[in-house]
């Protein structure tokens, strides 16, 4: 957090401030968005433009909420959730999160898509005591309740993900040589500043980076010129079609780094299958997700638990795609938040609930890593483990890391 | 030889607008009603849609700029969605890391916008449509990638982005910050407008247009064309970045991300369906681009994007030189051809 | 036997501006016919409206068929080429290019050797072969024009003010042309001229327009010899 | 030394792609004047309809050119359908149609094909590794696909009388009409052939950066770059010019300014080009005399 201090502090204040300029807020409603037999839940996604691949998370908590209105829904009460496109432009998000509060009047938000869309919302909903639950996005910033208490994100963060990568080249490779291939953007440069945490003064010596950018055609440029540094170690933070090209490339060039790949890029189906299965032997990453299409889970019974679901309620779907088992997951933890709720549904308990989930376990999680929350720590998921790819799955190694203290 | 010879092959880019005589008490009249018609929503509307039409007049203004350029000048411009971004992170960078107060920023990032605008003029001027185009397009693509880039990212938080403030009402006004936010735009929308008027109407307009359909001809004459042009883009990049800034203390928040050549692109959208050449046609255009990505929302949710690219098409259809088109149409029938 | 060209009650205009109101005239076979009067008077939007150009009424014959409301490249497919004003040659292109859509649509086997009757009536044209039309001087411009036609192998053609905008000496040089190619073919030509003193030269009929409608018919060398329609409406 | 040489490589085979979909772009440009930036959307979504015929169990070479005959299909009719209703209307307004188009067409292809990154068939498989696993024998086949094509397009514009006729349509429609073409169908094969071309392009590309609905959004505006610095009205000066942009771009983000900003050094580069030589560098200078 080097150039956010300030500027984290500068917003603090101005909450404040703005709080108290706030002379006419919508009358606080005892349960805005709750009616005897209602609950409005919103969200925002990216139903257009380029980044709409992840709107298949809000077709599958739609189908999730759809399942539990059919079971009776929470509370004597059903669930209708209002998801508007935003078109991951941040403006535009704003506008959606107002009409969704201002005009629809929801309870409260869950699982919005995306850091600068989110960002772009942070201070609206804290301003207004708006519960802003289990975001679609894993910037670490989302973990700061004395700052920010009605924002919660759900997935590990990047940069816990970075910095377990980091750890674990300093115990096997003291003396590692490393480039860092990452997106310009904010999912990558939370790899950059993962790394940086770790390594701290050492990290100008020990790193070479390059970046790309989400519309570059190819990578391979980039590939040459870590290649071209020496380095003996890759870790790549990019999406999945990139995260694809740089298996394949590193692995034609001979190249024969200790490899690391995001999580966000390790999909079967999307990643190493194009890629092809054998050029990626001995890929390292780290999950808290089961994945699809690992024989492992073959007779798993919380997979099979999320394949009669899929099989029920979206058919049509690509089950090798694993936003599902993502957006599966997210949508257990937030019915189980509003069962838990009992019979108040105001925005204080919601968030007093969300905040405080015992750990639990998830059906599309692996084993070990829970599902948890406290007033002061909001990193719902804090926990990973270390797995490799032998040609054909994923293989998991060593034990469950928690986030920080590894 | 003219008349017969001057008859056009191609279609012109516009048409003249129909001018009739107005007495000096209607011309008052039609103002004071306008400007209660434009207040009227502060005490009408619910905060959000009243934001709506915030961000409208917002796009309106910025189409306005756009529309100097492309619609007057005729220089294409799929890039103006950079000098909304400078406008942008001018006056968010002075409020976030200087607090200055609004206001003040307000002139800076006109003038910013206007030094850059300038300075883009110039090799605007070698190039010609289709190369315009991809020179304006690439400095769209640029901006967010500057934005990020290390060396400024002291500056503009990078790809984190800076919070901001609206300005806040004055003391002795009963009006929330939307409510104060929404004057705020309209004031300076009008202001732009009224600049933006003037132009068209002075000897530089009337030189631009005629730049624009005419070149040889306007060059004959002994217009200075590139000066003429130069000062067109820095004025429309003024125009443009007033909007940025405008929208930057509306979203109290800026990002590269908020400012990708989307932006440009929905400019342009607003440009065309609100009418090529038409200052009324772009506040059309704002009320375009905010409004009807909503309604194709409402008509599909499994694919908006699918919809608003089919009511664009279908709009550009029925009204080929957009709304103002239609209107100056309407205005035709109505009071029939003049003389 | 029908006339090669005839129009009846011809009008025509740009959206809602009339220009024609109601001409009737005729072009015969082999036969010059020009068009005369002043700026505006509406010769070139005849030219236009025969061609399909413009939005037209009234009936238009060509060699008894009816070819008013048609599309401009039937027309043209028809046996009616149209050296339209601005010359309309492909400026981009060079002259062979130039030539070859001359008789795009022609599929006979006679397209080399009128190449080479065209390179006999423009030597000029056979020397600037591989040029851009662009870079040829306004004479040699007006030359390719006309070849450009020609090479349709037309009926009738309609030539809008060939001297226009040219020297003396090169008008002198294309009428010239014009004169062989009236003699060595049997196409009609309806030529619209400023210089009525030339187009009357070369003409066996002609009409007068004013203001859309036509003032005047008769034969050429008649209305050359009359004093009064030549210090009136012609000018000279 | 060698880093310099392999940027280079790995540059020429990424100018490969930008080349071959600058193709379709002078294609278009060379029968309507206009630029389509719909251009890139249409040639995924033939590369998405490719896939499925695969999926179908066609043999490779069999949906490779039903692919190519179903988009020069779709361009006809995009073309009577669509650019058709406004072809008077000002040049601005159709640009907004292209954006319309652009949204229409990368939006379906998603809801239609889904998102999820996908693996496209190459025909030229090997399993060697080329120039040290910078260029696989499918960059190496691609290339060879994109000269082919690039070589018909220069047959068919220079010697046959559709090819000079298309020219001449969108040069002047006015004279073309008067010399008897059809000037709207020749629109409309100008939009059949450049869909085809596109076709062609996507799936040479799509083995390469693999498929996605997104994937020629960033493609596009290299391809723009080259045509338009090779001259678009010259399919080889494309093709080069897609080459140079490829080479270009590697060498300023490797030695120049880093990753981040290479695409706007590049661009400004070629910016620098254009301001010089307006018309591209192999670009026909078109004189003219009033």
């Amino acid at each position: 957090m080097t150039t956010t201090t300030r500027r984290t502090l500068l917003a603090g204040a101005t909450i404040g401030a703005a709080g108290l300029a706030m002379p006419n807020i919508a009358p606080a409603q005892e349960t805005p968005g709750v009616t005897a037999n209602e609950i409005r839940i919103g969200s925002t996604n990216a139903l257009s433009g380029p980044a709409s691949s992840y709107s298949v998370i809000s077709r599958c908590l739609e189908a999730m909420f759809q399942r539990l209105n059919e079971q009776g829904g929470v509370g004597g009460r059903r669930i209708r959730f209002i998801v508007y496109d935003d078109g991951y432009q941040p403006p535009r998000t704003l506008e959606q999160t107002r009409r969704l509060v201002e005009q629809d009047r929801v309870a409260f938000l869950f699982n919005q898509l995306g850091t600068p869309t989110n960002s772009a919302i942070h201070r609206y909903v804290n301003q207004r005591r708006i519960p802003h639950l289990f975001l679609a996005t894993g910037a670490d910033k989302w973990a700061n309740p004395k700052e920010y208490p009605w924002t919660i994100g759900w997935q590990p963060s990047y940069r816990v993900e970075a910095q377990i990568y980091a750890k674990y080249i300093l115990e096997q490779k003291p003396d590692a040589r490393i480039a860092l291939l990452y997106q310009n953007d904010d999912f990558g440069k939370d790899y950059l500043h993962g790394v940086q945490d770790v390594l701290g003064q050492r990290f100008s010596s020990m790193v070479r980076t390059a970046t790309n950018e989400v519309t570059d055609p190819t990578i391979d440029s980039q590939i040459v010129q870590l290649q071209a540094t020496g380095a003996d170690v890759l870790i790549c933070g990019v999406v999945p079609r990139f995260a694809a090209q740089a298996i394949r490339r590193v692995f034609d060039m001979g190249w024969r780094p200790m490899f690391f790949m995001t999580n966000v890029s390790i999909s079967v189906g999307a990643v190493m299958q194009p890629a092809g299965p054998e050029r990626g032997v001995g890929l390292i990453t780290s999950d808290y997700r089961k994945d699809q299409s690992d024989p492992a889970w073959a007779d798993d019974p919380g997979m099979n638990e999320w394949r009669e679901f899929m099989r029920r309620y979206l058919p049509d779907a690509d089950l090798t795609d694993n936003n599902y088992t993502y957006a599966y997951g997210v949508g257990t933890t937030m019915i189980h938040v509003l069962r838990q709720c009992g019979n108040d549904f105001s925005r204080q308990n919601v968030m007093r609930q969300a905040t405080s989930i015992a750990p639990m376990d998830i059906p599309v999680l692996l084993p070990g890593i829970k599902v948890q929350s406290q007033p002061d720590n909001y990193n719902v998921i804090r926990q990973m483990q270390l797995q490799r790819w032998d040609g054909r799955s994923w293989v998991r190694f060593g034990n469950v890391i928690e986030g920080a203290n590894v | 030889m003219s008349a017969s010879k001057g008859i056009p092959a191609s279609a012109p880019m516009v048409r003249a607008p129909a001018q009739r005589s107005i007495a000096g008490w209607q011309r008052a009249a039609i103002v004071l009603l306008g400007a209660a018609a434009a207040l009227a929503p502060i005490w009408v509307l619910d905060s959000f849609p009243l934001f709506q039409l915030t961000m409208a007049i917002i796009y309106a203004v910025a189409v306005l700029g756009l529309n100097i350029v492309t619609g007057y000048s005729g220089q294409i411009s799929l890039g103006h969605g950079a000098f909304f971004a400078v406008g942008a992170y001018a006056t968010a960078i002075l409020m976030a890391h200087f607090d200055w107060s609004f206001w003040a920023t307000l002139p800076v990032a006109a003038l910013v916008c206007a030094a850059i605008g300038f300075c883009i003029g110039f090799p605007a001027l070698r190039l010609h449509g289709l190369y315009l185009a991809l020179t304006t397009f690439a400095l769209a693509v640029a901006v967010p990638q500057l934005l990020k880039h290390r060396a400024l990212e002291g500056w503009t938080g990078g790809v984190q982005g800076l919070f901001l403030l609206k300005p806040d009402p004055p003391s002795w006004l009963p009006l929330s910050p939307d409510r104060w936010m929404y004057v705020v735009v309209l004031v300076i929308a009008a202001l732009m407008y009224l600049l933006a008027w003037n132009l068209i109407r002075s000897r530089i307009g009337r030189a631009l247009m005629a730049t624009r359909d005419h070149p040889t001809a306007a060059e004959a004459m002994g217009m200075d064309i590139a000066s003429l042009k130069t000062r067109a883009f820095a004025v429309s990049a003024t125009i443009t970045g007033v909007a940025g800034s405008l929208s930057a203390v509306a979203v109290e928040y800026v990002a590269p991300d908020s400012f990708t050549f989307f932006v440009s692109i929905t400019l342009f959208v607003g440009m065309v369906a609100g009418g090529i050449a038409s200052i009324l046609g772009s506040l059309f255009g704002g009320l375009f681009v905010v409004f009807v990505p909503n309604i194709a929302e409402a008509i599909s949710r499994s694919a908006p994007g699918v919809i608003y690219g089919v009511i664009l098409i279908l709009f550009l259809f029925v009204m080929p030189d957009g709304f103002a088109g239609l209107l100056r149409r309407l205005w035709a029938r109505a009071f029939g051809p003049r003389g | 036997m029908p006339a090669l060209l005839e129009a009846r009650g011809l009008h025509a205009g740009y959206g809602p501006t009339q220009v024609l109101h109601g001409l009737d005239f005729t072009v015969e076979e082999g036969g010059v016919t020009a068009l005369l009067g002043a700026n505006g008077a509406g010769k070139t939007t005849t030219l236009r409206a025969i061609s399909g150009m413009v939005r037209t009424t009234g009936e238009v014959l060509f060699r008894g068929e009816r070819i008013d409301g048609r599309a401009t490249e039937d027309i043209a497919r028809r046996g009616i080429a149209h050296v339209p004003d601005g010359r309309g040659t492909f400026m981009e292109l060079t002259v062979e290019e130039n030539f070859r859509l001359g008789a795009y649509i022609r599929r006979d086997a006679e397209v080399q050797a009128d190449f080479e009757r065209m390179w006999a009536l423009f030597p000029r044209l056979r020397q600037r072969w591989r040029q851009q039309a662009g870079t040829l001087s306004g004479g040699e411009q007006q030359m390719l024009a006309i070849a450009r036609a020609l090479l349709l192998r037309p009926r009738l053609l309609l030539m809008d003010e060939p001297s226009f905008g040219l020297a003396p000496l090169i008008v002198e040089e294309i009428f010239g042309i014009m004169r062989r190619v009236r003699e060595e073919s049997r196409v009609g030509i309806l030529l619209v001229e400023q210089n009525a003193n030339l187009a009357l030269e070369l003409a066996d009929h002609a009409y007068l327009l004013e203001t859309g409608r036509i003032v005047i018919s008769g034969p050429a060398a008649e209305i050359r010899r009359d004093e009064a329609i030549r210090r009136s409406y012609l000018g000279y | 030394m060698e880093a310099l040489a392999h940027q280079i490589i790995a540059g020429i085979a990424t100018g490969g792609i930008y080349a071959s979909l600058a193709l379709a772009l002078v294609m278009i440009y060379q029968a309507t004047h206009h630029v389509n930036f719909a251009q890139g959307e249409m040639a995924t979504l033939s590369t998405f309809i490719a896939l499925s015929f695969i999926q179908a169990g066609m043999p490779y070479w069999v949906a490779f050119f039903a692919t190519i005959a179903v988009s020069f299909l779709i361009g006809v009719a995009v073309e009577r359908l669509l650019m058709r209703p406004v072809q008077n209307a000002p040049v601005l307004t159709h640009v907004g149609v292209f954006i319309g188009l652009l949204l229409i067409i990368g939006n379906l292809t998603g809801w239609v094909f889904g998102y999820t990154t996908k693996m496209f068939p190459t025909p030229f498989e090997s399993d060697q590794p080329l120039f040290g696993g910078l260029v696989s024998a499918h960059q190496l086949g691609s290339t060879a696909v994109t000269l082919a094509v690039l070589l018909l397009v220069y047959l068919f514009f220079r010697h046959t009388k559709l090819g000079l006729a298309m020219r001449a349509a969108a040069y002047n429609p006015r004279s073309a009409r008067l010399v008897g073409i059809r000037v709207g169908w020749m629109l409309a094969l100008g939009w059949g052939l450049a869909a085809a071309i596109g076709a062609v392009a996507g799936m040479m590309i799509a083995p390469v950066v693999f498929l996605d609905p997104t994937m020629m959004l960033g493609i596009l505006l290299y391809a723009f770059a080259g045509a338009l610095l090779g001259g678009i009205d010259n399919p080889m000066g494309a093709v080069l010019g897609g080459f140079a942009v490829g080479v270009l771009e590697n060498l300023a983000g490797a030695y120049v300014v880093g990753t981040e900003l290479k695409l706007t050094v590049a661009l400004i580069i070629i910016i620098g080009v254009l301001v010089i030589r307006p018309s591209g560098l192999f670009g026909r200078v078109v004189l003219s005399r009033v």
